[in-house]
């Protein structure tokens, strides 16, 4: 049983319109459970659309999409997973506490449960102290680890991850990615990561899936063979360096494309 | 063949007029049969005759004709005499030239089975009314018979419709007997069918009970009065006002087309039998037809200062100036009348018998 | 087939569908409700179902069909149609100066904080001055008011008493969404050292659409109810307002008449409430939709 | 607050009322305005004083009528906008007779309304005043239910959340400004629906009955002194919706308000 | 004469209030006209608020600010400068290439010229297909290529950009910061820049400003001495991994303070 399954899916945009995007191609992709699979591409590559495919926020046009042997919009009916997206999207209204709060509120927990598990989480992304702020009060790094302190909240068995950690200093992203690791491992949940770090993308993954742009469709697959324990060190590890220049070379192979890709089928064909 | 005179006789004085005086009459309603006098001396050319060139506007349920003369945007207003005379005491400076109507027409109408004969039936009953300064008389009338318009009885709007009376909410409705009364006699009674027949109400009517008050009239602008090109412009309105009615006294039907003409939305048949209730609070007139009774005016004088409101007020706090009415202008233009051989007194009038249909189609 | 023409066909087909059924209830409960209405629980909130208070759907339509008066050439239907089109035309005229002054006054308010203080509470009475009160001396303007020239016809009184009725809405829905501009854009203009005009007319007023589609709809309607009414209060001929008056004096004896009127006057609502609605659609057309599968 | 905000918040409305009626009184003074045209304010103060029981309570008669519908219209307004953004069907079929409904002028259906029911009983008016207040709180609470930002949407629907979840949690929070957008103007509407609904039939113990009737007799003074006492009527309503949407916003969404306004 | 010039400025949100945050404190920094200066540091030490105090955006709660020798306040009136937010922040309403032109339009361009200048733009960001389409349908990295098309658009002599290449993929940073680079030195452009990435912000910059978390201060300025032409081989210097190196101990120093220091001020005295 695999716990993503893409067979055959594309996306097109605005279809049969003057502005019509094909932003995904014959995608096919499985992820094992437990598994971590790193998105990377371009910018426009499709990489937010598959993901938001997976999570059945969007139809595919083609194709067939399986989450835990489900289809794609029940796995979503059962909450079997938690998304952060690539805007935060705090609700202005609640509080930082009660935006981590939310979607324990969606699987009804009671409130004791609750604000204990979101001060567990903010001490999670070093916030404590700003639980009875509002959102619009913090710096957009704030508001990015809010963002994941929620979509971590309910420990889903699956996380879609859209750059959780693009607008996070360097120091804070370390930290972010090894507690990422560590509950994962903990609690062996399975996750797709999209992600524009390279270090990243290898760091934590088990394979690194590489995009070419539209028409985005992947290219090529990368197995990073890090072992299952990644500490600090690993970061000075050859495997790692390796890991590195695989995905690189893969991405520059995608970028030649790019330059001389058509990007826009519709516009292009007028 | 009379129609035929008239037109000639107007034909050859247009011919001596140098130039029409414009005049604006303010009628207190909309077009209907109530007014059919001034839209008969318009459409017979009595008006153009006397060298005036009248232009007559209807009114609406927020316009008070003493208001829009005062203003000087009429010349002439037809109002009822104590809505007026309070206009008067509010600082509109109007005076009533003519008394056209001579009755009052107003009734309370209602259910054999309810018991209202005389006003101290009213006790405890839902009273109808219109309000808008038509109540009055229901005041003067509980007044008389000692009755709290505020304690002893409920007073009610009617809408402006009887729907409310037949429908069983209002006990006793008010009515003009030229029109609402003969709305009722208009409805079919559901238990049999057929329309209601006069057995089927008592009616109380103000005229009777004591408590009539002075109605239509012809107002002028009292700043105005001193002026002598005023002065002969309003005889010779009044004259070619009172020729109108005299035509309609006459000729019942012609009139009622006349109006109808004008843009009346009321039937037909409706519309004859309004013209003929008209007829009866106008005619005869024994001292001359628009003359101001005295007795008649101070009897209304008198009620508007003693019957109390449902806040306890009055309609007037005093009684009004003798400048409020004159009986010189409608007795000049009497003379000229009889100088035309108009028959102003109509004391050989009688009425028509007129069947309403349903609807008053 | 366009999807615009498409929807457009299908919600027309909506409308005349909920008609139909609005007139299958009615004649349902003249069936089976009481003539003489129902209380319930000692307060009456059953109506009538006679003919007098709900005439019968045919006899309204078919009264369409038959003359105004007896032995007049003109059928109902025409009057009818002739008088909303005259209040219709009075209607948009009140409603072009009642949004005017209501976004005119929007943008005074969203300006100075001074006056917003200063004058919404004095909107908001001015909303419950009676009409009764007002129409003596609006009327009297007719014909009166006499500027470059320009000579204040009666039916201005009429349309700007539907403005009257029109404004108060729109100013306060233009000036919430005046201020709901987000304020990560209003730095964005800020930074731009844009003037206040410029922040209006790029930023405000788009970021306000949304809170100013509902306030037309109010305002349209206001509009139209402003002028149907200042026809009946100031005695304006030629309109719906005053034919309702006048078959309201009949609805005794002829009690399907007056709703010939009212339904006249409810298709106009509906013909002013079409146009805001158009304009949210062509003015919305390229925002962000909500994403629903 | 402190005293100084105080006064800001106070001065401006306390001028431009004073500037007014001191325009009022010496236009009428000036040119002489009979009092059966406008009456001048202090002979309305004269006679609100004089009057002030009658007025508070032909106003108790009326404003509970305008309370009782605008209450009733409110609810009833929100519920169906919940229904309408729930169920797009019935939205295309309701809302289109909703604004016809709206836009028969409240004299006629009052008529109609007056026969359908007893013209002796309040029930018409305040049926009347609910309507009115419905439609305000419907087309302004149906669109801040529809206009929520499609990222919020989507996070709800990532947790699978029902639409009952959304509409509390994303719609109902985007709706709050647009409800009390929809109060303030139904707020004074609902008191002058009230009693115009009196102008045409019922019982004659209101504010609307009481304006008639003194204009009627020519006394603009003390019509203008029950129109003073409907004005007060309004502005209760009105300041109490203030009021309630400053205790509803407390949090978040008034304060980022504000914060928007700081911003030049 | 300097470019910018802040003295001795801090600010203070919520003064007085249990939720008072002291965003900064006592900053003194000068910019030379035509220098490139990156702001780096922990997430919400208040490097965007450092930013919006240059911009005039905000006021000091004390300090003062100088920009071209002018107040902040005038230099903004004046629009001296184009700044680029941390979300992009575009005009749902505006197609892409509207919202691109609308610092054009509030400087009064006529229209032609606003086109043309628009294309130039979406050409350098490389999304000239996409002007007839509206934000929404972007995906994030391409929204925020059109902010900074936007901040450049009118070529103004100060650039204020927070972190306008976070959601941006490795390739397409690179070639951005080329572009930056080349663009500011053919005008003589004075940058302010704030940035999470280390290599970025050395490659970049002639001084690094590392900032230490609340209440925000500057803690080190570290010059960067890799000249002015900077190329593809730059990256391959010594002087860039000694720079790299500098900036990194810089802010491990600031870190540790982190660890240990109190937050929200106000917070911790209740
Ligand atoms: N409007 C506001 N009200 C209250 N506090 C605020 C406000 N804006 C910013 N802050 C606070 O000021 C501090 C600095 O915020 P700022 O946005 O400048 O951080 P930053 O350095 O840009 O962080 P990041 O890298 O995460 O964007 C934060 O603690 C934040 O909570
Ligand atoms: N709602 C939409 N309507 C039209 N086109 C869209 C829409 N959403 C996305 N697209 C198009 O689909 C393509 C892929 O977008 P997507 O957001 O998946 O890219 P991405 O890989 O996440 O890029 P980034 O790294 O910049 O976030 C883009 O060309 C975008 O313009
Ligand atoms: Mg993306
Ligand atoms: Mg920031």
């Amino acid at each position: 049983m695999s716990a993503v399954n893409v067979q055959g899916a594309s996306k097109i945009f605005n279809q049969g319109t003057p502005k019509q995007v094909d932003a995904l191609v014959d995608v096919n992709l499985t992820v094992e459970p437990g598994e971590f699979v790193s998105l990377i591409g371009p910018s426009g590559c499709g990489k937010s659309t598959l993901l938001r495919l997976i999570a059945n926020l969007l139809e595919p046009t083609t194709g067939e999409i399986t989450v835990n042997s489900k289809t794609a919009s029940q796995s979503r009916l059962d909450q079997d997973y938690g998304m952060a997206f690539q805007q935060a999207g705090l609700f202005d209204w609640r509080t930082v506490a009660k935006n981590i709060e939310l979607p324990l509120e969606l699987k009804g927990w009671d409130k004791a449960k609750r604000a204990a598990r979101a001060t567990e989480m903010l001490e999670l992304v070093k916030l404590p102290e700003f639980a009875d702020m509002y959102p619009w009060q913090l710096s957009g790094g704030m508001q990015q680890r809010i963002a994941i302190a929620r979509a971590l909240a309910a420990h889903p068995p699956l996380l879609l991850m859209d750059e959780p950690f693009g607008a996070l200093d360097e120091m804070t992203r370390e930290y972010m990615q090894g507690e990422l690791l560590r509950i994962c491992s903990e609690t062996h949940t399975t996750v797709v990561f999209v992600t524009h770090s390279i270090p990243e993308a290898v760091y934590l993954s088990n394979r690194v899936v590489v995009m070419s742009p539209r028409p985005g469709r992947i290219t090529e697959v990368i197995n990073v063979s890090l072992g299952s324990n990644r500490t600090e060190d690993t970061r000075g590890a050859d495997e790692f360096f390796k890991g590195i220049t695989a995905v690189r070379e893969a991405l520059r192979g995608t970028h030649a494309d790019h330059a001389n890709a058509g990007a826009v089928r519709g516009v292009e064909d007028r | 063949g009379s129609d035929d005179a008239a037109t000639d006789t107007t034909a050859a004085a247009a011919a001596e007029c140098a130039e029409l005086t414009p005049v604006k009459l303010q009628l207190q309603w909309f077009t209907q049969a109530q007014f059919a006098g001034y839209y008969a001396a318009q459409d017979q050319g009595f008006y153009e005759a006397m060298c005036l060139d009248v232009t007559i506007l209807e009114g609406a349920v927020d316009i008070a004709p003493h208001v829009v003369l005062a203003n000087g945007e009429s010349d002439f207003a037809i109002s009822w005499v104590s809505k007026a005379l309070a206009g008067r005491e509010g600082g509109a400076n109007i005076v009533d030239i003519a008394q056209i109507f001579q009755r009052s027409g107003t009734l309370q109408v209602s259910f054999k089975d309810k018991n209202i004969t005389t006003a101290a039936d009213f006790k405890g009953k839902n009273i109808g009314n219109w309000g808008y300064g038509n109540e009055f008389e229901i005041f003067a009338a509980l007044t008389k018979a000692g009755l709290d318009p505020a304690k002893d009885v409920t007073l009610v709007q009617q809408q402006f419709d009887m729907a409310g009376l037949l429908a069983g909410d209002i006990d006793a409705a008010e009515a003009m007997t030229y029109n609402e009364y003969a709305q009722v006699l208009e409805a079919v009674n559901p238990d049999t069918g057929a329309l209601y027949t006069a057995e089927d109400f008592n009616v109380v009517s103000y005229e009777d009970e004591g408590v009539g008050m002075l109605q239509d009239a012809i107002w002028a602008d009292g700043s105005r009065l001193s002026d002598p090109a005023y002065v002969d412009t309003a005889t010779k309105f009044v004259a070619a006002s009172i020729q109108g009615w005299a035509f309609c006294r006459d000729n019942t039907q012609a009139c009622t087309d006349i109006v109808v003409a004008k843009g009346s939305k009321l039937g037909a048949s409706h519309q004859l039998w309004q013209m003929n209730e008209v007829n009866k609070l106008i005619w005869p007139a024994s001292m001359g037809a628009g003359m101001i009774d005295s007795a008649a005016w101070d009897r209304t004088v008198a009620l508007s200062l003693e019957a109390k409101n449902l806040e306890g007020g009055t309609v007037l706090t005093a009684a009004p100036d003798a400048e409020a009415h004159t009986n010189d202008i409608v007795t000049a233009a009497l003379a000229l009348l009889a100088d035309m051989g108009v028959d102003t007194t109509g004391s050989a009038f009688a009425p028509i018998t007129v069947t309403l249909l349903e609807g008053g189609n | 087939m366009s999807p615009l023409a498409r929807r457009s066909i299908y919600r027309t087909s909506m409308f005349v569908l909920s008609v139909v059924l609005v007139g299958v209830l009615w004649e349902l409960y003249k069936l089976i409700g009481p003539e003489d209405g129902g209380k319930l629980f000692g307060a009456a909130v059953l109506p009538r179902s006679n003919d007098t208070a709900m005439p019968h759907i045919w006899s309204m339509l078919s009264r369409y069909g038959r003359p105004e008066v007896r032995g007049s050439d003109r059928q109902i239907w025409s009057v009818v149609l002739a008088g909303a089109w005259f209040s219709f035309r009075l209607s948009v005229a009140g409603f072009a100066i009642g949004a005017t002054i209501g976004v005119g006054l929007s943008v005074l308010m969203a300006r100075f904080k001074m006056v917003e203080r200063g004058l919404l509470p004095y909107l908001v009475v001015s909303q419950t001055v009676p009409l009764i009160a007002l129409a003596p001396l609006i009327v009297s303007w007719g014909g009166k008011v006499n500027i470059f020239g320009f000579t204040w016809p009666k039916w201005l009184s009429a349309a700007v008493l539907g403005a009257f009725l029109a404004f108060f809405p729109i100013a306060v829905g233009t000036l919430r969404g005046l201020a709901s501009a987000p304020s990560a854009s209003l730095e964005l203009m800020s930074s731009y050292a844009a003037s206040w005009k410029q922040t209006l007319f790029k930023l405000r007023f788009p970021a306000a659409i949304p809170f100013m589609v509902p306030a037309f709809k109010l305002g349209a309607s206001g509009a139209v109810v402003g002028v149907v009414v200042a026809e009946i209060s100031t005695g304006l001929k030629g309109g719906i307002g005053r034919l309702i008056i006048e078959y309201a004096r009949e609805a005794t004896g002829d009690p399907a008449k007056v709703f010939t009127a009212v339904f006249g006057a409810a298709a106009l609502g509906l013909a002013m409430a079409g146009f805001v609605a158009i304009s949210d659609v062509l003015l919305m057309r390229n925002r962000p939709k909500e994403t629903t599968t | 607050m402190t005293t100084s905000t105080r006064i800001q918040r106070v001065a401006p409305p306390m001028v431009f009322g004073v500037v007014f009626v001191a325009l009022w009184e010496s236009a009428v003074r000036g040119f002489d305005l009979k009092p059966y045209f406008l009456a001048a304010p202090s002979k309305i103060a004269e006679q609100f004083v004089k009057n002030a029981s009658r007025i508070l309570e032909a106003a108790s008669v009326s404003g509970t009528n305008a309370l009782v519908g605008l209450i009733v219209g409110t609810i009833f307004g929100i519920a169906m906008s919940f229904i309408l953004s729930r169920f797009g069907f019935l939205n295309q079929l309701i809302t289109p007779l909703a604004i016809a409904l709206n836009a028969i002028p409240i004299f006629v259906l009052v008529a109609v309304l007056n026969n359908m029911y007893s013209i002796t009983s309040e029930i018409p008016r305040r049926f009347m005043v609910t309507l009115v207040v419905y439609f305000i709180v419907l087309v302004n609470v149906a669109k801040g239910l529809t206009q929520v930002r499609s990222t919020h949407v989507e996070i709800m629907r990532s947790y699978a959340a029902s639409e009952i979840e959304i509409l509390r949690k994303v719609r109902v929070p985007n709706a709050v400004p647009y409800l009390f957008t929809a109060l303030k103007i139904a707020a004074p509407a609902s008191v002058i629906t009230a009693f115009v609904s009196e102008y045409f039939g019922g019982a004659q113990n209101g504010l609307g009955s009481r304006i008639t009737s003194n204009i009627a007799n020519s006394k603009n003074a003390a019509a203008w002194a029950y129109v003073l006492g409907a004005c007060l009527l309004g502005l209760i309503f009105y300041i109490i919706s203030i009021v309630l949407e400053n205790v509803a916003s407390r949090g978040g969404v008034a304060d980022n308000t504000n914060n928007n306004n700081k911003n030049k």
